[in-house]
């Protein structure tokens, strides 16, 4: 097992065979080519030195067809490990559709995660073998990185949006958490652990600690005291959309243009409610942003997300093209 | 010629190539002032497609009246400036003068308008930073909208005041007979960066003050 | 000598163009063309740039290597935009699952 | 190439053409701006040296115990910006460049000689605010200022750097202004642009990316600044802004960056391997575009530092292939050089011993590089060692291998003194082999994992880092071994003959050190660049 070679980093991941499959074929390459070129450096070198004696007549000054030969090869080789490369990173980029899901914050210098039944973590984070994990992550204050060396994983933890990195533990066993992205002075301190455990022992340790209050419902606290609902109710009339079966559905904004309702736009909607008001409604309402905290915002989040239901007719329309979310959306009409 | 002694470098074979090789060089320089606006459009063109309701409703505390003006101003001050190149072509010293001082006047009430405007803006809160105050549609983002306007508007008024700067040091020289119909290259120099500064302008104006006026 | 004298008189005629530009483009912003607004803005500015660098700045007598570098300050400010651009333009592409 | 130029005497030559201080700081001659430049690069990469020993003396030991984690920080982001800013981009073209491109091209002087002088007094202004803001304290944000740590959490000194690395951007502008305008417009009768020495296409192409690219870190560090004195929040999430974007600014320069670094060396590299190999280089014109395509395309690469960054994956994919097309005109380059060699005269003097340590420390770092253009693999190496080895390995192996190759060569030409030959290939084998031993086993360390920027970590990592310490002192001490001969060999140097390697050049044929106007008739060129086979020339020395 390549593992267990010295200076060869552990593997305990579904991606991390993969990545290693591309870096050994590029050592190898590399190994091959560097050989190649010192090699005939060397015996250039050699024979040429000055004061020997062998035939330099006509030496040429250049060679199309040789030009081409070291300048097409290359390009052939570089165009596989690209696509080869590039296959891998969609892999880690597209988390499968049952993974399931794991809140994390970064702040300077700690790494805070919540698990979906509300069990909390501070740089320790506890999976199970075999499951994949979807992690949504945001920083409170500068950029961090989420690293796990033995996931060959890594992504940037951004503050004001949301990022995601996913991965299915292979191998039990406790493995270095890093903050790849320098985030001031104890960035060397902001690591932590994963602990892959067999998928019972999860179930227990799951279980114990502290009885967790589940962020939905936590959200759903939150959500009564910020008095969300004095407007976002289903009666006629109400100042704001009604919020149930809004996640992931498509709504109608002032000018005509249409946003998915996801994760990003149900944050921008809090902290900047002005960005994308749905039509029909009254830009009313006031912002939130420094009035919640990260962790609130993933729990009112995680109740949007419960609350089922039919969507009302005004904010919804079933043939709307599918616009473009992400935290700098991009909307396609120039508004005049 | 004797002054041609003082103004001629010995390591051009004559002067028509200095004048050839000095154009380059400012051309260089002013394709670099491209890219140096460059960086500012580009936050501009990113942030106007991600928040187009702030962009509109920073756009329409502009006034339009005084951008245009200042627009007209500035593109006065442009043909003066050609007028001042073309009378130093042909070596007339008193129209090369008025033309460099009818150019400095209109970059003067060009600086003037603007700084009209900035005091609005200073008196509305609309200055970015702590005191920053805007309510309304997009009232999230309007302040990228203003740290933009600033960053644009002031680093071209920058090149304004340096642009009269360096006219003042032409009104100097042409006044001592610096200047004459076979040596003109300072007043063709510094009129070539004038004209760049106005083209920056003739792309401020519609970007910054003609949003969403219908 | 030094330099292309160019007769006064389209210096005048350059001065009046912009001139009639600038109040076009004022005019058109005031009336609602959707997209096409900032298009329209966006081609008259270029209309304007070019009549004062081509006349105003001489390009037009200037010869090969200026126009060259002009251009190539142009293109380098494209790829700027453009592959800025790319970025933001596709982040949405790739959606969250259960969204 | 052959040229007719009438060897008159040469009464002065341009270092006893005046004396005094006032001689120097006023002096519009590009040999003497070129020497002063070479005085103040030396001095920035010793202290950038100063800073890369306490960096590498913390990592001795997992723990940070050496000092506290504050002043690390400030230690590799000072050593970052001391190097990158006020030592790699200027070193080769403003030291090598300045002095040679006139003379290379058979001109007096540059074509703006008051504009060269700026240059320098502009770097310096910008090197002590930047030297400043060390002194007063320190900078730890990295040289690469993230925002929003660099604009609104760091509590360093942020705005004096910036302040420093916005106006030493102006020298580097004024640089390439110069050298384009005297490139395109200064050269000698019959000195067509294929008859060229490939250093001066080398640095046509630094020219085109200094003169692109310079203006928008400018401008983005203005915009840093703003964000983090008056709290415009551009690149602040805070208030709406994306620091994403300023990533997208920062390298936009800043990767091209690297070529305004390499292809300088490069063209060093074409230069000396020619010379020694008393043959033309291989493929002359292929060499000549490779520099203009990799200043090209150098431009269309910049976020394949952001593959994890939060950048879209499409965006990704499209700077991942264009990364890729990078490599094929600096493989061309490697291979010609190579097969420069099939048939010539080969000596091996100390910048011939640099050619080899060039050849062989790039050609790594530019296949690594290839490992990191891969999309799912920048993924686990991105900000590890990984990444530092391979950049150093283009910067150090690279870039500062084909400065002191060049210094080495043309030092006769620029002071009239040899240096020893013998200390000189010492000192070559000395930092190859300490450069290898630092950097190599840095590639192993960011495979394992281990992560850029850590005062502190993990005890498993010790060996390896225990490595790279003990290669860096080696490297030290092959720097210092030329330091010191070379300013010995100023006084005590043999002295120079006009062309003591037989090489081809118009440089050559003049004296050594050279008149102050560089030629006493202007040279006419009548043939291509390296034409040894026309007259085959032999080492009047060594």
């Amino acid at each position: 097992m390549l593992s267990d070679l010295p200076f060869f980093p552990k593997q305990a991941s579904t991606l991390a065979g993969e990545v290693d499959a591309l870096y050994l074929f590029l050592v190898g390459l590399s190994a091959i080519m560097s050989a190649l070129i010192a090699g005939t450096l060397i015996f250039f070198a050699i024979r040429y030195r000055r004061g020997t004696k062998v035939d330099r007549s006509n030496p040429p000054e250049g060679s199309l067809a040789l030009e081409m030969i070291w300048s097409l090869i290359p390009l052939a080789v570089v165009m596989v490990i690209f696509a080869w490369g590039a296959s891998v990173f969609f892999k880690i980029a597209r988390p499968p559709d049952d993974a399931t899901s794991i809140q994390v914050v970064g702040k300077r210098w700690m790494w805070k995660l919540q698990h979906a039944n509300g069990r909390r973590e501070i740089n320790e984070l506890h999976v199970p073998v075999g499951r994949a994990v979807r992690l949504t992550m945001t920083s409170e204050d500068v950029i961090h990185s989420f690293y796990v060396p033995a996931f060959r994983v890594k992504q940037d933890v951004l503050p004001g949006r949301y990022t995601h990195v996913w991965f299915e533990p292979t191998r039990p066993g406790r493995y270095h958490l890093f903050c790849a992205e320098y985030c001031g002075t104890k960035h060397s301190r902001m690591i932590g652990s994963v602990i892959v455990m067999e998928p019972d022992e999860f179930q227990a340790w799951l279980g114990g600690g502290q009885a967790g209050v589940s962020p939905a419902a936590a959200g759903q606290k939150l959500f009564n005291e910020l008095g969300c609902a004095s407007c976002h109710s289903k009666e006629s009339g109400s100042r704001g959309p009604a919020l149930d079966g809004l996640y992931g559905s498509t709504v109608l904004l002032e000018r005509g243009e249409t946003a998915v309702a996801d994760e990003e736009y149900i944050r921008e909607s809090i902290v900047d409610p002005m960005a994308r008001v749905v039509r029909g409604y009254s830009p009313l309402m006031p912002t939130f942003k420094g009035l919640v905290a990260e962790e609130g915002l993933f729990q009112i989040m995680e109740y949007i997300k419960t609350l089922e239901g039919e969507r009302d007719a005004r904010a919804e329309r079933a043939d709307a093209p599918a616009a473009t979310p992400g935290a700098l959306p991009e909307t396609a009409e120039e508004r005049k | 010629m004797a002054r041609t002694r003082d103004v001629f470098w010995h390591h051009f074979q004559d002067l028509e190539h200095q004048r050839e090789t000095s154009a380059l060089g400012m051309w260089i320089f002013l394709i670099t002032e491209i890219l140096f606006f460059g960086g500012m459009f580009a936050c501009y063109v990113v942030y106007r497609t991600a928040y187009p309701e702030a962009w509109l409703a920073g756009s329409a505390t502009l006034d339009v009246k005084l951008g245009a003006i200042n627009t007209a101003v500035l593109i006065g001050s442009s043909l003066t400036m050609a007028m001042a190149v073309h009378a130093a072509q042909l070596g007339k010293r008193m129209p090369l003068v008025v033309f460099l001082v009818l150019t400095i006047v209109l970059g003067g009430i060009f600086l003037g308008i603007k700084a009209v405007e900035y005091e609005h803006k200073w008196e509305e809160n609309l200055i970015p930073g702590p005191a920053f105050d805007f309510h309304g549609q997009g009232a999230g983002n309007v302040q990228l909208f203003f740290a933009l306007y600033f960053a644009l508007t002031g680093m071209h008024a920058l090149h304004m005041v340096i642009g009269i700067g360096l006219l003042g040091n032409l009104v100097r020289q042409s006044l001592a007979g610096r200047f004459d119909a076979a040596y003109n290259t300072p007043v063709e120099m510094v009129g070539l960066y004038w004209h760049f500064v106005d083209i920056v302008w003739i792309f401020l104006f519609p970007l910054l003050y003609l949003l969403g006026r219908h | 000598m030094s330099g292309h004298v160019a007769p006064t008189r389209l210096y005048y005629a350059i001065f009046g163009a912009l001139m009639i530009l600038t109040a076009l483009t004022v005019a058109v912003a005031y009336k609602d063309l959707g997209l096409l607004n900032t298009y329209v803005a966006m081609t008259i500015a270029v209309a304007k740039a070019t009549l004062v660098v081509l006349y105003f700045m001489h390009v037009r007598w200037s010869g090969r290597l200026i126009p060259i570098l002009l251009a190539a300050g142009v293109l380098w400010l494209v790829i700027l935009l453009a592959l800025t651009m790319s970025d933001y333009a596709s982040r949405g592409w790739m959606t969250a699952p259960g969204s | 190439m052959t040229t007719h130029v009438h060897a008159g005497s040469t009464p002065k030559h341009y270092l006893i053409d005046g004396y005094g201080i006032r001689s120097w700081l006023l002096t519009t001659d590009h040999k003497r701006i070129a020497i002063l430049y070479l005085a103040s690069v030396t001095v920035m990469f010793a202290l950038g040296g100063l800073f890369a020993i306490f960096v590498r003396l913390e990592l001795l030991t997992p723990a940070g115990d050496l000092m506290q984690a504050e002043t690390y920080n400030k230690m590799f982001t000072m050593h970052g910006i001391a190097m990158v800013f006020f030592f790699l981009i200027p070193a080769v073209p403003a030291v090598l460049g300045n002095f040679l491109i006139p003379l290379m091209i058979g001109a007096k002087d540059l074509a703006f000689p008051r504009i060269n002088l700026l240059s320098w007094y502009v770097f310096v202004v910008g090197g002590l605010f930047s030297l400043y803001a060390m002194i007063a304290g320190g900078i730890d944000t990295g040289w690469t200022f993230y925002t929003p740590y660099s604009t609104a959490w760091s509590n360093t000194n942020v705005v004096p750097t910036a302040v420093g690395i916005f106006i030493t951007g102006f020298s580097s502008i004024l640089t390439g202004l110069n050298f384009m305008a005297t490139i395109h417009k200064m050269r000698a009768p019959g000195l067509t642009w294929f008859r060229l020495p490939l250093f001066v296409w080398a640095h046509y192409a630094t020219s085109i990316i200094m003169i692109l690219g310079t203006p928008v870190l400018a401008i983005t560090i203005v915009l840093v600044a703003l964000d983090r004195i008056g709290k415009f929040g551009i690149f602040d999430p805070a208030a709406g802004g994306d620091p994403v974007l300023f990533q997208h600014l920062f390298w936009f320069y800043s990767h091209p960056a690297v070529y305004i670094m390499i292809l300088p060396s490069m063209g060093v590299i074409s230069e000396l391997v020619s010379a020694f190999s008393r043959k033309r280089v291989f493929g002359y014109s292929f060499v000549a575009f490779s520099s203009l395509a990799i200043a090209l395309i150098g431009f269309l690469v910049w976020g394949h530092h952001m593959f994890v960054s939060g950048q879209s994956v499409y965006a990704s994919l499209v700077f991942s292939v264009l990364s890729f097309l990078v490599a094929i005109p600096s493989a061309v380059k490697v291979f010609n050089w190579t097969a420069t060699l099939h048939k010539g005269r080969i000596s091996f003097e100390t910048p011939m011993l640099y050619v080899f340590g060039f050849i062989g420390l790039f050609t790594i770092g530019g296949l690594t590089g290839l490992f990191l253009a891969s999309l799912g693999l920048d993924v686990h190496v991105h900000d590890t060692y990984f990444i530092v080895a391979h950049f150093h390995y283009i910067m150090v192996g690279g870039v500062i291998m084909g400065y002191l190759g060049g210094l080495h060569f043309w030092w006769p030409k620029m002071t009239g003194r040899m240096y020893p030959e013998w200390w000189g290939r010492l000192s070559a084998l000395v930092i190859f082999i300490g450069f290898n031993l630092t950097f190599f086993p840095q590639f192993v360390l960011g495979y394992l994992g281990m992560p850029r920027r850590y005062h502190a970590y993990p005890e498993e990592f010790q060996v390896l880092n225990v490595m790279s310490t003990a290669g860096a002192s080696i490297l030290g001490v092959g720097y210092l071994i030329p330091l010191v001969y070379m300013i010995w060999s100023m006084r005590y140097g043999k002295v120079a003959p006009d062309n003591p390697w037989g090489a081809k050049g118009l440089e050559w044929e003049t004296g050594s050190p050279p008149p102050t106007h560089n030629f006493e008739k202007p040279p006419e060129v009548v043939s291509e660049a390296y034409a040894y086979h026309e007259h085959p020339a032999e080492a009047r020395h060594g």
